[in-house]
């Protein structure tokens, strides 16, 4: 395989995987878009990264992004805890207020830091072609140091993401449990930025927990498989990307995740939408057939037109099964009759033997 | 007019435009819908690029608005579904919807200057250049007027609605009950914020109208307790925080548009540090003062509470009364000053005694306390 | 609700009085020179050149700076506003700002769109959708030339007293610019012309490889905000390992990684290019360097380039 | 009768606002114990307090005659059902299995022990043949039962219940009556925060009743009177719920 292509797929597999499985621990708290405001965030970040020490190397500015978007992430939740604005508001504020003041360095920045500056937001903007072989480095590295740190703490983030309280009465520490879950997530989104950019950025931290969720109830499968679906699609979309010139890999990844959690959210097996619609159906027909069945049960042992009231069959079938919608489902269909005030027949009873 | 106060009157105008809509957003647990049609509208601009080939025709705008509110129902749609929650519906919807833009753009515009920047990012630095000419008479900047226009359309909309919304914001039940029809009264709002949005960050940017939406909503909400004034509040704060930005803009020389996001988050702050009653400040001055009183009234109920029990010589005395309380001595020996100078306690020998007055305090505290205090 | 009011009334206060120190009037030019803002650091040096001691040249984008992602500040707005003539490229470069230019100049404030004085059948149409022109005319000198008769035309329009002047510096202005393209033309044929093949970053030197004799790709659009496909650094890079083209140039307005990548990619063909630059495109280089000027960059990204090339490539 | 836990002169305030006041309590070993009151009297943030969740402004509270930090795994917590995420991807017996994971400790995984602790548990509240259900799936008795199924493989000496009777069909109150009997033939203590007064004397030995102060604490037969409940719940049974409706 060629070479660049090959580096892309590698770059955008990982990240898939990283931001994958780092992203469902956001996703299953309700807090998917703490992404959104990361990414934001780190633009303040990397021009005083910048400004502070003159280089324009990625590890540099990533870790710029990282502190920056870890200092908003510590206001949002220092808001949320001292007053009564909520999560949605403090993220949508800390996105706005951070970026704005990562605006004003860099008009700053253009003005006093000379030709030294320039490109510097560039790193916002997706670039997963250009990736270079110590790209992946750093991801891989910072990557299976922040997932490793999932699986060393595994059952302690479990149990704060599902019941905090009890947590705390098993005597965690949760509040520091919270700060590592949102530092892991830090680092997966800064790894991804200069990937597939600010913008597109909450799309792999939320898409792949969202599909991977409707496929299992099992904690540890809906991480794995999160992780995997970030995988397959980063490096498809990477290889899609690369068959056409001017199919930017940010959204081709993008869109790819989209299908998925619309095909997972429609055809998952417990989950999925047209499942749930088919087994509705089965269900109704099954009902169907079983009320017609006491219908003609009790046609063996009256006159044909005897209406049978709505109790007696309900009766015979027990109270879960919607008896009266049925019979009126029926009543439509041709194959019953009512007779207000008394009851129910078949229209076609069976010959009395 | 000066175009510094051409600036400020527009970014005051904005401000008050986006705070309106913004304030129910806050209320609703919706903030980052903003976001979400600020990005989401790139598709919109494309295709009326494409249609048009000219970046300033009006359909861009239309276009824009219509891709805004699709964000809102497909967001809706895949919620209903139940599969997802809100968060990831709306983390799907726009990257989604931003994608195809760019793609778009890629494909068929790639040579252009069709930048998201450019098409996205309106300058408020620019406005005063962009002026309305009528029989060449100069109106002021085309924005003045655009923004006045989406001050006007939204006061008077929420105006109308405003018992109707309020009560769909509290009470989504009680407002169908009543036949107000939430629904309806979603997609009205979302429309307003879906065009309040597109308008304004033609004129302003879109960071700064996300900052104008969510920050002086969220500042009012610290400072205001009922639905009149938190309004009020929002809009006051909004026009507000446009000074100080600009000062700050201009003494750095500085983005405007950032300066002025930057001090919403500022003014935010201040209040949240700074707020009469809620404030971070005030919370804790008022927790010192109050730590005293506080300790003094649980020393006085105490004492009544075991004043009759046979226990009651070993609650009172100064060397278990630490202990009991879970205070230092020091503390204690503080409180039992503070208490012996307002008549309440004295002391017989090591142990404390409530006296009249000190027994009619808490047995009145006793009173106010328990069945009365609801949550 | 009397507290809140009372520090809504402090900020009012502290707001109004940042508003009036910010009224002050447009100062009356005591010493009669023409106030002239350009967007690009490009624009300005033709102003100066052009200008001379007559006016007053403000640059709003300072070295280094891509006009595709500038942040106006506060500042500008105020030299703008004071500014007797606003000079500008056109064409799209300066995104959302050259609208606004367009319309001050509908208002009847002057402004002008240097680029667009190069006439229409000399500009180079970028590929893809809609009729829209490259902008980076000023690669080519002599199409440059227009747009310095174009400034100078306006100058002298502008301050009747100092026409003579303007159009004496211009006389000379043309010279040094016919002498710039000269050793242009000289420098590139010093290369074979199959080795003139010029790789950049983005797309800025079109009209410098129609004007020169070059084949130029370049690995980015015109638009530095579009993001290049895994399959363009691919073409690139087969085109460099089969051509045998030694050097590869940066430009100071983009980031050095992207051409990083290239090079990388070249690499694993088994071929070794090498990052030679930075080449300056969409604006000069710092004050007092020889690229600190039109002519000076020009030249200096000429030399650059040769320099580069020059050296056999080894596979 | 030796003790349980013992408060003494809690005070619990949530910003300056008192939730409990000067609170003493007794509740014996080996007993049942309902903590009755009216909405917002802090039962449940007397459980919090016991549990170390939130810190007392003044006062001391002992657990099996130590402080509560030294014991936590001794005492096993069932929260209110309706503050949990039940979209939550787990099982039925992933639930139960969390109660094991005091005694695993840090870094380590729950082994054959513990999936054993989890399996009886859940067998205990009759769950067995739902274990692989998600728990989404469960009904709201289904839910009680997993929660009190995830304190019993704790394997505590005492178990605090916040309000598990609430909203649960008769079948799920018998089996988690019949599973906290059990518990206490076993010699184990528990409390529970309890909303339906008719059931106190059936159910439980001992009884606080609270509303902000302690109003009377001691065997159901002394404490829970008429003229006492009178005072807990200030001459109404029942308090309106004040909503939170300023913006």
């Amino acid at each position: 395989m060629d070479f660049t292509l090959r580096i892309v797929m590698t770059g955008a597999a990982l990240l898939g995987l990283i931001s994958g499985s780092l992203g469902t621990l956001a996703v299953l708290r309700r807090q998917g878009l703490i992404g959104d405001t990361v990414a934001h965030a780190a633009l303040p970040g990397i021009v005083l990264a910048f400004l502070l020490s003159g280089s324009k190397a990625s590890v540099v500015l990533q870790l710029g992004a990282a502190i920056s978007g870890t200092l908003a992430m510590l206001w949002v939740q220092s808001v949320v805890r001292t007053t009564r604005i909520r999560f949605d508001a403090a993220l949508g504020m800390a996105l706005a207020v951070f970026f704005g003041l990562g605006v004003v360095l860099l008009s700053a920045a253009q003005h006093t830091a000379g030709a030294a500056q320039a490109g510097l937001d560039r790193f916002l903007f997706g670039q997963a072609a250009t990736l270079l072989r110590e790209d992946l480095l750093t991801m891989a590295v910072t990557g299976a140091l922040a997932l490793g740190l999932v699986l060393v703490f595994w059952k302690e983030v479990k149990l704060v993401l599902f019941d905090e309280a009890y947590a705390a009465a098993l005597g965690l520490p949760v509040r520091w449990l919270q700060t590592l879950l949102i530092i892991l997530l830090v680092v997966a989104i800064v790894i991804g930025l200069q990937t597939v950019g600010v913008v597109l950025m909450i799309a792999v931290i939320i898409a792949p927990a969202a599909a991977a969720r409707q496929w299992s109830s099992r904690y540890g499968r809906v991480l794995l498989l999160a992780g995997l679906f970030g995988l397959l699609s980063g490096a498809l979309g990477a290889w899609i990307s690369n068959l056409a010139p001017r199919l930017p890999t940010g959204p081709i990844i993008v869109l790819l995740l989209t299908v998925l959690v619309l095909l997972s959210v429609l055809v998952a097996p417990a989950r999925g939408l047209l499942w749930q619609r088919y087994r509705r159906r089965r269900a109704r027909a099954t009902a169907q057939q079983a009320v017609v069945a006491v219908l003609q049960e009790l046609a063996h042992h009256h006159p044909e037109d005897y209406p049978h009231p709505t109790a007696t069959i309900q009766a015979a079938l027990g109270a879960n099964v919607p008896v009266e919608a049925i019979l009126r489902d029926l009543e439509r269909r041709g194959k019953v009759q009512h007779k207000p005030g008394q009851g129910w027949h078949l229209t076609n009873p069976p010959h009395t033997p | 007019m000066s175009p510094a106060l051409e600036i400020l009157l527009v970014a005051v105008l904005t401000a008050a435009a986006c705070a309106l809509p913004g304030a129910f957003l806050v209320l609703r647990r919706m903030s980052l819908v903003s976001d979400a049609i600020s990005h989401a509208v790139l598709p919109g601009i494309v295709i009326g690029f494409l249609l048009t080939e000219n970046l300033q025709h009006p359909l861009l705008l239309v276009l824009a608005g219509a891709s805004g509110l699709l964000t809102v129902y497909l967001i809706e749609l895949l919620e209903k579904t139940g599969r997802l929650r809100e968060d990831a519906a709306i983390g799907l919807v726009f990257p989604a919807l931003f994608s195809v833009g760019v793609l778009l753009i890629a494909q068929l515009a790639d040579q252009v200057h069709l930048d998201t920047d450019a098409v996205l990012l309106g300058e408020l630095a620019f406005v005063p250049f962009d002026r309305l000419q009528w029989q060449g008479i100069d109106l002021g900047p085309r924005a003045l007027w655009t923004m006045a226009g989406l001050l006007l359309m939204n006061v008077l909309l929420l105006w109308l609605l405003y018992k109707e919304l309020t009560l769909a914001t509290f009470d989504a039940a009680a407002a169908a009950v009543l036949g107000f029809r939430p629904i309806l009264l979603h997609y009205l709002l979302m429309g307003l914020v879906a065009v309040t949005v597109v308008a304004a960050f033609h004129a302003v940017g879109a960071i700064l109208v996300i900052a104008l939406m969510i920050g002086p909503p969220a500042t009012a909400l610290l400072l205001a307790r009922r639905m009149p004034t938190y309004l009020l509040l929002s809009l006051l704060i909004g026009a507000l925080s446009a000074l100080p930005g600009y000062g700050m803009a201009r003494v750095l020389d500085v983005s405007i548009a950032g300066s002025m996001a930057t001090m919403v988050g500022v003014l935010f702050g201040l209040v949240w540090l700074l707020a009469p009653e809620t404030g971070l400040l005030a919370r804790w001055r008022r927790h010192r003062r109050q730590q005293l009183d506080f300790a003094l009234d649980l020393l006085l109920l105490h004492l009544l509470h075991h004043e009759h029990q046979p226990a009651a010589t070993v609650e009172r005395h100064q060397d278990t009364l630490p202990a009991h309380l879970n205070w230092t001595s020091e503390r204690l020996n503080i409180i039992l000053a503070e208490g012996q100078r307002r008549g309440w306690l004295q002391r017989k020998g090591p142990e404390v005694h409530l006296t009249p007055a000190g027994r009619a305090r808490a047995t009145q505290l006793v009173e106010t306390l328990a069945p009365a205090r609801s949550p | 609700m009397g507290r809140p009011r009372s520090y809504l009334l402090t900020f009012g206060l502290a707001g109004i009085l940042l508003l009036l120190t910010s009224c002050q009037a447009t100062l009356p030019r005591e010493d009669g020179r023409l106030r002239i803002v350009a967007t690009t650091s490009i624009v300005a040096d033709l102003a100066r050149q052009l200008g001379g001691e007559a006016v007053e040249v403000t640059a709003l984008m300072g070295p280094g700076i891509d006009p595709h992602l500038y942040r106006a500040s506060e500042g500008d707005v105020t030299r703008m506003q004071q500014a007797d003539l606003v000079l500008y490229n056109g064409l799209h470069l300066e995104g959302k700002m050259g609208d606004v230019f367009e319309r001050m100049r509908a208002l009847g404030r002057p402004s002008l769109a240097i680029a667009e004085c190069v006439p229409d059948s000399l500009l180079l149409r970028a590929s893809g959708y809609g009729g829209v022109y490259d902008p980076h005319v000023w690669m080519d000198v002599r199409r440059w030339q227009y747009a310095a008769r174009c400034v100078a035309e306006t100058l002298a329009r502008m301050d009747t007293a100092r026409a003579t002047f303007y159009r004496n510096r211009l006389t000379a202005y043309l010279a040094e610019l016919e002498a710039t393209d000269a050793y242009v033309r000289r420098q590139s044929a010093t290369l074979p012309p199959d080795r003139r093949v010029l790789i950049t970053s983005h797309d800025a030197f079109r009209y410098f490889g129609e004007a020169y004799g070059w084949e130029v790709h370049g690995l980015l659009g015109v638009s530095t905000a579009a993001e290049a496909g895994t399959a363009d650094v691919q073409a690139l890079a087969e085109f460099i390992v089969a051509r045998r083209v030694p050097a590869i140039f940066v430009e100071s307005s983009v980031p050095e990684r992207y051409l990083r990548a290239l090079q990388e990619a070249v690499a694993a063909r088994g071929f070794s290019v090498r990052l030679a630059g930075p080449l300056y495109s969409d604006a000069l280089g710092d004050p007092g360097t020889p690229a600190g000027t039109y002519t000076g960059m020009i030249r200096t990204n000429i030399d650059t380039i040769v320099e580069a090339l020059r050296s056999i490539a080894t596979p | 009768m030796s003790w349980a836990i013992e408060i003494e002169d809690l005070t619990v305030a949530y910003q300056q606002q008192p939730v409990l006041w000067d609170v003493d309590v007794v509740i014996p070993s080996g007993q049942m114990t309902a903590i009755v009151g009216p909405n917002g009297a802090g039962k449940s943030t007397l459980l919090k307090a016991v549990l170390g969740i939130v810190r007392p402004a003044a006062g001391r509270i002992r657990v099996l005659g130590r402080p509560f930090r030294a014991q936590e795994r001794r005492v096993a917590y069932v929260p209110q059902r309706a503050d949990l995420d039940w979209d939550f991807p787990a099982t039925v017996f992933d639930v139960a299995l969390m109660g094991t994971y005091g005694r695993v400790g840090w870094l380590r995984r729950p082994g054959p022990a513990e999936h054993a602790l989890a399996r009886t548990a859940l067998e205990r509240v009759g769950m067995t043949n739902l274990a692989d259900r998600p728990i989404g799936q469960l009904s709201g008795g289904q839910q009680q039962r997993v929660l009190l199924a995830r304190a019993l493989a704790q394997e505590a000496d005492i178990y605090l219940l916040d309000e598990p009777f609430q909203g649960v069909d008769a079948p799920t109150e018998a089996t988690l009556l019949e599973v906290l009997r059990w518990l206490k033939q076993q010699g184990k203590t528990i409390v529970v925060v309890h909303h339906d007064l008719s059931t106190v004397a059936e159910y439980f030995d001992w009884v606080v009743l609270l509303n902000v102060q302690c109003i009377a604490c001691g065997p159901v037969g002394e404490a829970f009177t008429p003229d006492n409940l009178r005072r807990t719940y200030g001459g109404r049974m029942v308090t309106p719920v004040l909503s939170t409706t300023s913006a």
